[in-house]
């Protein structure tokens, strides 16, 4: 716990802006050991893949954009101090009358959570609590996950989407080429990973029922490898092998295949998202939904994570050849 | 049977641990990039193995022998990679190893 | 045995944060987080003995596929930033000498 | 299929919005976009009907009842609110093609759509759902969304309000986060009802009366209640006219639904205006809020700025009106709710009629153009009007039951201020008024004409709203104090 | 006891503050998106040290085990990361964009170059 402090304050420190990038990746890896030990396993997946994989690397790609250094100018460290200490104060105030940690007669303990544990598996018949919880029971919070993912999705390419010239992309390409020649023993070691990455997030999305793991987890890890794919191969080649429209419209399945299973509870008769409907039998049906809305979630997020991936490192293709043209 | 297991589990376990303190020692002490590289590199793929196998020997269950073992082969091949193209951009961006006494600890960022 | 490797691991962390932490230079950093990287893999894999589920071995692999590709990425970005080429090599390193 | 309306009214642009990818022309995407509009609005009619005859709504996500699943729960108040953003939606959105073509790139026009009715999903969603965790992932979607809209302006300006809202809006959002998490851990539970039932027992602890703290503070944040209004003057100004008319018209609306909703129906009305200063301190900062934002406004020389500044005294009158905390009180907060709904969409889609021929929106612009813009400019002194609070106009009622209320409970010197806010809004309406019809219109600005009719059509559909509810106050009168007081018989 | 039992809480709460001085001190904008990260990390570590039970285990059925940590903060934590990774996709594409449009990501100069065209 202590090591996050001085990652932390080193963050502070540190005014090297890669470095501050790379020591939040560390910071993400920190705490997902710490999800670990406290028995977050899913959270720790979620954290591993999010906090240490894409938002790092989503860092790294705008500082190479914008520059490294900082120019340190401090201003209003006083205002700053104080709200951070009032709301310091207040919640170390809130901590004293908190249960203690790993109480197990806390009331957050006591309420609800014993159902999810105790019935699940008679309910929804899926070993993973946290699977059963975030698919069925909070279904509605997991689709708002995804729109919300989405919408960050267009959001982007709303910002950062520009119509590409064809002559561009040749130029950018040959570079790509030639800059990478260079790098054989990586490529080809990635070459042999890529494709055991995309059957272990297959393994994931599918294996969400029994151990830690499940759609967004399984789609961050597609689209990683499909990222480590562009990095090294180039962007020009990755955007070859990949067409734009298509990862959009597919997004846009995979939003509306979670929302149609909803939409098809709700022509068989039950409340939008009751998969006890779908079959027969509850429990096959609730297994059924599951499958599809993971479905759904892995579909949505790795390609709009490729989305949000490919537009800013367009981005940074385009700006260092318009910086190279200059020179 | 048990106890050769376990004796041995402990044995790759303790190598383990002394190659990654020997390794995180390096890692502070070393003077220059490349130095710290090569006690990095070195320690990591063999106190991985090394735990990892300790691990294996532990366990009974099938899938989870495999899964270490996945493991094992993903360090063994990530490891060496990623410190062959770290050396490489490092070289390339003109960071030169410290190879007499001068003092050259910092201030060779190259941006 | 289990709890001294994950103790001694854990310093290891330890030490290779103070590297992260100090610098110099910005690929001590990348080595500092590549190895943290491969150490949290082996903490993982080692907690998930210690606790006695050693099912969740896959977040130790997703872990060491991450790291990977988070380390290539800094050397992609690395390297395309700025405005050297990859060949040239700068005398910078004896700048200061 | 009725009983499915409660959740049909968010899941139809929630599913409409990914939709819109597959229409690839802009002009297709607006019209689809209008009629899922106009459903929604169809929708939100027919539940304020139903809950007016059969009292709250509840639907159950996923079948699961109570606090195990989510539930929506939609009773007068969340069908007045509903009704209220279709209603603005639907009509901003006629507008909407026009003045987006002018202002927004061609390729980017689609994402805009989407965007839009992601933003408007978010906001029924936060509106009928009975989850405190809901609130929060809803909050997200309609604030991300608002983000990427505010960003899309044309003005380089726009995405360094837009950032700066993104931080302030990312803050607060923790902080109801944190809120919600402090609550969760007291009582075990997340559903609104649910926790209403359980706080009273631990109401006493630190540890909840931090939570109710860091809630307030992160609605705030989302409301630009005076300290914390920073971001919004530039995030309207910059964002494109027919998103600064929606979000003026809904966000802060939205965010004082939040509010409401929290201290009346999760903590109970005694422990929430007990348990902090909260009443006076309300009462003081929207009291603050009327005058420094008016006053500010009356500086201003961006006339998106003006009444940006304006709404943020707004927000102060209907944070007055809260804290009154009785029904009447209460009652006016909802009234100028609907009120100031209506003629800020108004004022910022005239404005948007103004940037579509003009370009842009600074004061010295508007010179002469009573004469050559009659029909706008004309919209936007009854809008002006309507803000004053001049009799006649909407904005008159809800000023009327504010003072009332404040007369009722004993409270001469808010009434008096309250009256004296009025004063400075005349004051900053008269600068437009004055520089539109006496100044002589600047060379070079003959061509200018009067507005399309498009644009023309929604803005005076609005401010003919705002007479009509001016005038005719039964409708809106009845429904908000059915909110109200449905709210305070809930709340012992 | 009472140290130990609110240990956690109280890391917690330190980093939150962190988190939260970058936010509001530091001019530069990719470091104060960072920052944000921090902070709603923090918010997370509340949410799962809260949901931890002391002897449970992680809330994946199988036989033999009892007692299980609280899953629901996991679900809610798993549903907030992801909107963390939303909101942090959209802001570094925002500072892209300004760094195009204003030439600068620090906060001081951009608010220098907005008053001069004001």
């Amino acid at each position: 716990m202590t090591f996050l402090i001085c990652v932390a304050v080193a963050i502070v420190r540190v005014k090297d802006l890669f470095a501050v990038a790379m020591l939040s990746g560390i910071y993400g890896l920190l705490s997902a050991s710490l999800f670990i030990t406290m028995d977050a396993v899913d959270v720790a997946f979620t954290e591993a893949s999010v906090g240490a994989g894409i938002s790092t690397l989503l860092m790294l790609t705008t500082v190479a954009m914008t520059g490294r250094t900082e120019h340190y100018v401090r201003h209003k460290p006083l205002l700053a101090l104080l709200v951070v200490f009032v709301t310091g104060a207040l919640l170390i105030y809130a901590t004293l009358d908190m249960p203690y940690f790993g109480d197990v007669l806390a009331p957050a303990n006591l309420h609800v959570a014993p159902r999810y544990i105790q019935d699940s598996m008679r309910e929804i018949g899926v070993d993973n609590i946290v699977t059963s919880v975030l698919a069925s029971y909070r279904a509605f919070d997991t689709f708002g996950e995804v729109v919300v993912i989405f919408t960050a999705g267009i959001g982007v390419l709303a910002l950062l989407s520009f119509t590409r010239r064809p002559e561009d992309d040749a130029e950018i390409s040959s570079d790509n080429i030639s800059m990478h020649e260079q790098n054989m023993i990586v490529r080809i070691v990635s070459k042999i990973l890529i494709p055991f990455i995309l059957l272990f997030a297959l393994y994931v999305q599918f294996h969400g029922d029994f151990g830690p793991g499940g759609g967004f987890q399984a789609g961050v890890i597609f689209a990683a490898a499909i990222i480590l794919y562009a990095m090294l191969f180039g962007m020009g080649v990755a955007r070859r092998a990949i067409n734009q429209t298509f990862v959009q419209l597919f997004a846009a399945v995979g939003v509306l295949l979670y929302g149609m299973v909803g939409v098809a509870s709700m022509l068989n008769g039950g409340n939008f998202l009751d998969y006890n409907v779908l079959s027969e039998d509850p429990v096959a049906g609730q297994h059924l939904g599951i499958l599809i809305i993971e479905l759904g979630v892995g579909i949505a997020v790795a390609m709009v994570v490729i989305i949000i991936f490919f537009n800013f490192a367009d981005r940074i293709d385009i700006s260092k050849h318009k910086a190279d043209k200059k020179i | 049977m048990d106890i050769a297991l376990n004796i041995s589990s402990a044995l790759c376990l303790f190598l383990g641990s002394f190659l990654c303190l020997s390794g995180g020692v390096g890692i502070i002490r070393f003077p220059d990039f490349y130095t710290r590289m090569h006690a990095a590199g070195v320690t990591d793929t063999l106190a991985a193995s090394m735990i990892l196998i300790g691990l294996m020997l532990q366990n009974p269950d099938a899938i989870v022998i495999l899964k270490l073992v996945m493991i094992l082969l993903m360090t063994l091949f990530i490891s060496p990679t990623t410190s062959h193209a770290m050396a490489k951009a490092a070289m390339n961006s003109g960071l030169q190893p410290l190879l007499d006494k001068k003092e050259n600890k910092d201030g060779v960022e190259s941006s | 045995m289990l709890i001294a490797a994950t103790i001694a691991i854990l310093v290891v962390m330890a030490l290779t944060i103070i590297r992260g932490c100090m610098g110099p230079t910005l690929y001590d950093r990348i080595l500092a987080v590549n190895m943290f990287g491969t150490k949290t893999v082996l903490l993982i894999s080692l907690l998930g003995f210690v606790m006695g589920r050693p099912e969740f071995l896959d977040i130790a692999i997703v872990y060491a596929l991450i790291n990977f590709i988070s380390v290539i990425g800094v050397l992609r970005f690395s390297d395309s930033f700025g405005f050297k080429q990859p060949h040239q090599k700068k005398v910078s390193g004896g700048k200061d000498s | 299929m009725l009983a499915h309306l409660p959740v049909l009214q968010v899941l139809l642009p929630l599913m409409a919005a990914p939709l819109c990818l597959f229409l690839r022309r802009p002009y297709l995407v607006w019209i689809f976009t209008l009629i899922v509009s106009g459903l929604a609005f169809l929708i939100s009619i027919s539940l304020l009907q139903q809950v007016m005859v059969s009292g709250t709504l509840v639907y159950e996500m996923g079948g699961w009842s109570g606090p195990w699943g989510i539930e929506y729960r939609i009773d007068k108040l969340s069908a007045f609110l509903l009704l209220i953003i279709t209603a603005m939606s639907t009509v901003i959105l006629l507008a909407a093609q026009t003045s987006i073509q002018k202002e927004i790139p061609e390729n980017r026009q689609i994402y805009f759509y989407i965007l839009y009715l992601f933003s408007f999903t978010g906001m029924l969603g936060i509106v009928s759902t009975g989850d405190v965790f809901n609130v929060f992932v809803f909050l997200e979607i309609s604030s991300l969304s608002a983000y990427a809209l505010i960003a899309l302006g044309k003005d380089r300006r726009a995405l360094w309000a837009a950032y700066q809202y993104l931080i302030m809006g990312t803050i607060g959002a923790t902080f109801i986060l944190i809120g919600i998490g402090l609550m969760y851990q007291m009582t075990g539970t997340l559903n609104m009802d649910d926790l209403a039932r359980r706080l009273p027992e631990v109401a006493q602890t630190r540890t909840v009366f931090a939570a109710f703290a860091f809630f307030i503070v992160g609605v705030c944040l989302k409301l630009a209640l005076f300290p914390l209004h920073l971001w919004l003057p530039n995030a309207y100004a910059y964002a494109p006219s027919i998103v600064t008319a929606f979000l003026a018209a809904t966000a802060t609306k939205v965010a004082v639904y939040l509010l409401i909703r929290f201290t009346f129906s999760v903590f109970d009305l005694s422990f929430s205006f007990t348990a902090l200063p909260l009443q006076t301190l309300f009462v003081i900062l929207g009291l603050i809020g009327i005058f420094v934002a008016s006053t500010a406004a009356i500086y201003q020389k961006n006339v998106k700025h003006l009444f940006a500044y304006s709404s943020i005294a707004q927000v102060g009158y209907m944070i007055v009106g809260y804290s009154i905390g009785t029904t009447m009180g209460l009652m006016a907060t909802l009234l100028h709710l609907f009120n100031h709904a209506l003629m800020k969409s108004a004022l910022f889609l005239a404005l948007g009629a103004v940037m579509y021929r003009i370009g842009s929106v600074q004061l010295s612009s508007f010179h002469g153009l009573g004469r050559q813009m009659p029909f706008t400019m004309a919209a936007i002194v009854a809008g002006g009007l309507s803000l004053i609070g001049v009799p006649l106009t909407v904005g008159f009622v809800s000023k009327w039951y504010l003072v009332l209320a404040a007369i009722e409970n004993g409270w001469w010197p808010v009434a008096v201020l309250i009256l004296l806010g009025s004063l400075l809004a005349i004051i900053y309406v008269w600068r437009i008024v004055e520089v539109a019809y006496f100044k002589e219109p600047v060379a070079g600005t003959d061509g200018v004409r009067e507005a399309p009719m498009a644009l023309l059509m929604p803005v005076w559909l609005l401010v003919g709203a705002n007479i009509y509810f001016g005038v005719d106050t039964r409708f809106s009168v009845d429904m908000a104090q059915a909110a109200a007081r449905s709210l305070f018989g809930v709340s012992p | 006891m009472m140290i130990l039992g609110l240990y956690n809480y109280w890391i917690v709460v330190a980093l939150m503050m962190i988190g939260l001085y970058i936010v509001i001190a530091q001019g530069n904008l990719v470091k104060k998106i960072v920052g944000l990260n921090i902070f709603q990390t923090s918010v997370f570590i509340f949410y799962i040290s809260l949901s931890k039970v002391d002897g449970g285990t992680a809330p994946i059925l199988a036989e033999g085990i009892s007692l299980y940590s609280n899953p629901l903060p996991h679900v809610l934590i798993l549903t907030a990361i992801v909107v963390s990774l939303a909101t942090t996709a959209l802001g570094l594409a925002l500072v892209v964009r300004i760094k195009e449009a204003y030439g600068s990501i620090e906060e001081e100069k951009i608010q220098m170059k907005d008053d001069q065209e004001c």
